[in-house]
């Protein structure tokens, strides 16, 4: 076993002796407001969620599709701060026995001071962080950080990522990794086939930490796909999207026909 | 993918994961160019028979006259092919990206005149084009839309964000992730991540090699100042690095004043203290960010320095004080544009005039055996729907009228 | 005054007594400065510093290979100041007018250009500047007509007869009977009264030696053709003068074919047989005119080409031989610019077009060793609403309308 | 006295023995119709015009001002040829015994002819022709088959001209010298003063020929200061003027006022 074992990754592996396939979804703090934040985080636990990402709204989200980056926006107009981000999560990780994470970008965490940021993630119960414009070699400091405060920094694996730099991520990880399922930004459809098997193979054989994979995860067949290759399937976009066609109360109906 | 591209603390590349192959392989296309003479020289060439570098430095006699003090130089980058500097940019990239066998090319763009120059480069080595363009810029900027379309390149209307030119990066950004194996994406300033600032510098640097040259041949000495407008920083990175090593010249960059201090106001980054040091758009620098590090709306009567971010090698050069930053408000910038224009012939872009602004302050109070440079980075055919609007003609309004009642007609007729 | 200034029957001075003695002196003053070497190197220096000479010659790549046959070069005028060979033109008599100790220029104008390069001009020599343009050619080029008035310039719209090009020539020669003390009329073509053609002759002939030597220096040999569009006739004169000892190069001449031939049709004085021998506007040449000598109509797609008289020079080098003349239909001038435009990312002027539409219809038939030379008179920029009109731009059309529903709401605010 | 005496210097100078000062109009033909041009020349000779100018229209009348460039537009709009002009002035000639020139442009006489031109001018007795933009050094042919013809080539004279080259315009004069009172031209004002005089006294020394004054003269005042200077008055622009603003029938009452 590799040196630094996380809560994180011990909750995965504990919840993974019950389930063949864990879940994470993905919520945009402050999107559509916080209130509806936590009603959908709700369903989502009593849905049988296993792992959530929260992402701080940033103006900037480089990485994320159509979808996400509209309620980015939205969150920030209708007044998502980071540390209305900070409270909302906190309340969530007292309320709801699951692991955290938190997903933003690199700027939120730079003007809270590296430091702050990490401490405060420690002192209200977030588990790990997934940044996804920094690459290890600009995050020493972040990382020395997370590590200090036995936090998991999850960093991405992608199709175009070579061997020796997926085991270079994984050395700089805990937790998880982050397997994207194929390029692009969040949000489009995936193919899942003969590919991203190979793709998976590849990852598994670089890093002894569990594997998510997200990007166009979005229904039960595409789970099934996964199940027995990866420890986690991330649904991201998708939740989003059935919030807004069906209304915040559609997403536990959604999360359901994932999980049976 | 090496910890490189820093200018003390600023710069760096704050990429997605996906993308990290694509810069190594970017960069060492870029380190190896550099390396080998032989594309310098097919730079040159290619630059000097495509466009007319170098381009010359003229006098403007009778502002020189007029203002009394320091005789005033003005770096023609404005007759270059398309217009701009920016070709300059495009074209080495271009010969960048057919070195790494890619068929295709994307790029933002604020002014659009970034865009015209991509569309163009494509056109004339056959690579696909599509520009993304903040849908605000689209609006009043069309004639160069116009021409990239003709050009056959596709013009995405970007409307996330504040529709100007750090949502039009992002969305190149967002096409880059899905394409990066047969696609460079063609940056149009010295911004953005590690090798770009660096990257387009050295490609802009062919000004200040030139202009240097120029001033000793013509005057036997170095200029004083030299001035050049800010927006992403690669003019004005290309004119001053001709200079570094010339302690006597003062290099004076001019952002963005707008209407003045304050959020939302201007685009002032090094000039006003209202921005703060922050990563977005894959690089460190000066941001017009709020406290939380998101993005504030900025101004500019000119699109192309309408930007919230600024070079790093800029902001490393502001702190080290090695180059002056200064800011000039709208209403001063089309003031020297017209001046400009009645006085000397020469049709400075809005961008530009912000340096023009700036010098024509400060020259009357420097002595006249003092020379200054201008860096005139582009011509304002662009701007003509600015620019009429700015200087409120009624006869400009009254033709635009006719002809879209001419259209409506021509198309309830069809 | 003496009677000079024939080529074989053709030029001339056919002159109101009262300006006599003005082209007396301008006579004179012409042939002092030709003279006198220091004139021409003035003038050289002035082109590099203020303009980009020597402008340079692009290989046109991709046509040259989609279309077969003979390579296809061009000589870039489009990258002068203020975006044409007219400038060649109007900096020399620039110069002239201030050693005849004249403080006022006028002109006449079709497509803009020679206006908004005479108002350049006239700024940079300090000068008052009238511009004569025909309404009909304001209302088609409103931009020029903009920054014409930007530059200080007075631009009358000239309301009689037809209001293109010939109206201008007419009313430029009635404000110069009242005021040829202090004026000079900066005639724009290789037309009108001796020494006129001669001297725009003159002046442009630095396009034909630069570009003579750049083909020679550039591949060893002459182009076997060189192709120039011929409105009144000077960008062709200029680049024609640097190969007339050439023999073993042919010299073609592209007019306006407009919709076709036929009175009103089209401005091919020479190509077609619609035009005769007559004298109007001071000089004798093919005019197209009716058998009582009343000028006609004429159409082009491009303003600068529509023009019912043509160089003494060029009619004489037609009956001589010496040229080879060809007209070119709007139709495909549009087509040609466009596909310059789309494969080699440059812009040409809508009449500049019309020497590439002849040359392309001809070089598929040409050997592959034979060069081709098109000169390139200017740069579309003007043209957007012609262009976007021709090719039918419905996005343009729509920015149009919006723009027009903004400006009228704010008339009605105001 | 000079070589070439023409029937026009003679009939000048018959006219003067009665008249200290003669009057000559000036009219575009088909202006605004042949049938009106015919009625105004009549009014006009009834009312005492002594001789006339018949302009044959033409589309690009250079030298002429904005009254009588509008009125060679409309007469070639309504339909006005060389040929109608021949047949009008041939009518005019017959009708009435006053001395009628030609004035021109020159491109009218080269696409007819030199030679033919003249002749037909010879045929319908018209006695001279002014050519504006017709300088002796471009007009040999036309000068010789004038004088051939014994008509009077009609040359200017402006405040322009120098001492030697009125001179020279004079040797290639018949009939009559044509002073222009000021620079630029038809139909603007012109202020009568000293310094006309001065130019007038010049003209006189240069040339033994009959002067005309024109450019400007539209009032008895202007008439009365040139009278004793000159021989001729020309009123061009001003009956065009006065016939567009009260009609055809009002010629006659305002040549009445310049007469009497
Ligand atoms: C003419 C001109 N000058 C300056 C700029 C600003 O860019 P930079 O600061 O990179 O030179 C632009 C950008 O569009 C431009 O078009
Ligand atoms: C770009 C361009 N080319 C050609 C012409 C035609 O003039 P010329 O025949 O004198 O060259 C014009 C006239 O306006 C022009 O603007």
């Amino acid at each position: 076993m590799h040196e630094r074992v996380t809560a994180l990754e011990l909750a995965i592996k504990k919840a993974r002796e019950k389930k063949e396939i864990l879940l994470m979804t993905h919520i945009v703090l402050g999107y559509p407001n916080f209130d509806d934040s936590l009603r959908v985080v709700e369903d989502m636990v009593n849905a049988g969620v296993d792992l959530m990402e929260l992402q701080i709204p940033f103006s900037e989200p480089m990485a994320d599709g159509p979808v996400i980056l509209r309620a980015n926006a939205e969150a920030l107009k209708g007044g998502a701060t980071v540390e209305k981000s900070f409270e909302v999560a906190e309340r969530l990780t007292r309320e709801f026995d699951i692991p955290f994470l938190f997903m933003t970008y690199y700027n939120i965490l730079y003007c809270q001071g590296i430091n702050a940021f990490v401490d405060r993630c420690k002192a209200i119960g977030i588990q790990g962080c997934i940044v996804p414009d920094l690459p290890p070699s600009e995050g020493e400091e972040y990382l020395d950080a997370m590590h200090a405060a036995q936090l998991s920094p999850v960093h991405i694996f992608t199709p175009n990522t070579p061997e020796s730099r997926m085991r270079h991520l994984s050395d700089n990880s805990s937790g998880m990794i982050y397997c994207v399922a194929r390029k692009g930004v969040t949000g489009k459809d995936t193919a899942f086939s003969e590919d991203i098997t190979n793709y998976l193979s590849l990852c598994k054989s670089t890093t002894e930490l569990p594997l998510a994979v997200g990007f166009g995860v979005k229904s039960k067949e595409d789970i099934d796909y996964l199940r027995g290759k990866v420890d986690i399937a991330v649904v991201g976009s998708e939740t989003i999207r059935v919030m807004e066609q069906d209304g915040v109360g559609a997403v536990k109906g959604f999360i359901e026909t994932l999980v049976t | 993918m090496k910890n490189s591209g820093y200018y003390s603390q600023f710069g760096g590349a704050f990429i997605p994961e996906i993308l990290v192959p694509t810069f190594d392989e970017l960069e060492s296309a870029y380190l190896a160019a550099r390396e080998d003479e032989s594309f310098w020289q097919e730079y040159l060439d290619i630059m000097s028979t495509y466009s007319c570098r170098a381009t010359p430095i003229s006098r403007l006699d009778n502002l020189t006259e007029q203002l009394g003090g320091a005789a005033i130089y003005v770096k023609r980058e404005d007759l270059n092919h398309t217009g701009a500097h920016k070709a300059n940019n495009v074209m080495g990239q271009g010969l960048l990206t057919k070195r790494m066998g890619k068929k295709r090319v994307i790029a933002e763009t604020g002014a659009g005149q970034h865009g015209v120059a991509t569309a163009t480069m494509a056109a004339k080595f056959g690579f696909d084009c599509t520009i993304y363009m903040g849908a605000h810029d689209v609006a009043r900027q069309r004639p160069n839309v116009f021409w990239m379309e003709q050009m056959g390149a596709t013009v995405v209307a970007v409307t996330e964000g504040s529709q100007t030119l750090k949502d039009a990066i992002n969305e190149a950004f967002r096409d880059w992730v899905s394409n990066m194996d047969d696609t460079h994406y063609v940056l149009g300033t010295a911004c953005g991540p590690h090798p770009f600032p660096e990257m387009v510098t050295w490609f802009q640097s062919i000004i200040g090699t030139e202009a240097r040259a120029q001033m000793l041949e013509r005057n036997g000495k170095l200029p004083a100042r030299v001035y050049a407008c800010v927006g992403g920083g690669s003019n004005a990175m290309g004119i001053f690095s001709g200079f570094f090593d010339d302690k006597e010249v003062e290099l004076v960059g001019v952002e963005a004043g707008g209407r003045g201090r304050g959020p939302g106001q201007h685009a002032a980054r090094l000039a006003y203290d209202d921005a703060t040091v922050g990563v977005a758009q894959g690089y460190k620098t000066y941001f017009l960010q709020d406290r939380d590090g998101q993005m504030q709306d900025t101004h500019s009567v000119s699109a192309g320095l309408d930007y919230v971010g600024v070079s790093p090698i800029l902001s490393y050069l502001h702190e080290s004080k090695q180059v002056r930053f200064e800011a000039a408000s709208d209403v001063d910038v089309v003031a020297a544009m017209q001046k400009t224009v009645r006085n000397e012939g020469l049709i400075p872009a809005l961008e530009s005039s912000h340096a023009f602004a700036q010098a024509y302050a400060e020259a009357p109070s420097m002595s006249p055996d003092e020379d200054i440079l201008i860096n005139m980075s582009g011509r304002a055919d662009k701007d003509i729907f600015t620019v009429a609007d700015a200087v409120d003609d009624p006869k400009w309004r009254q033709f635009i009228i006719d002809k879209a009642k001419e259209y409506s007609e021509g198309m309830t007729n069809a």
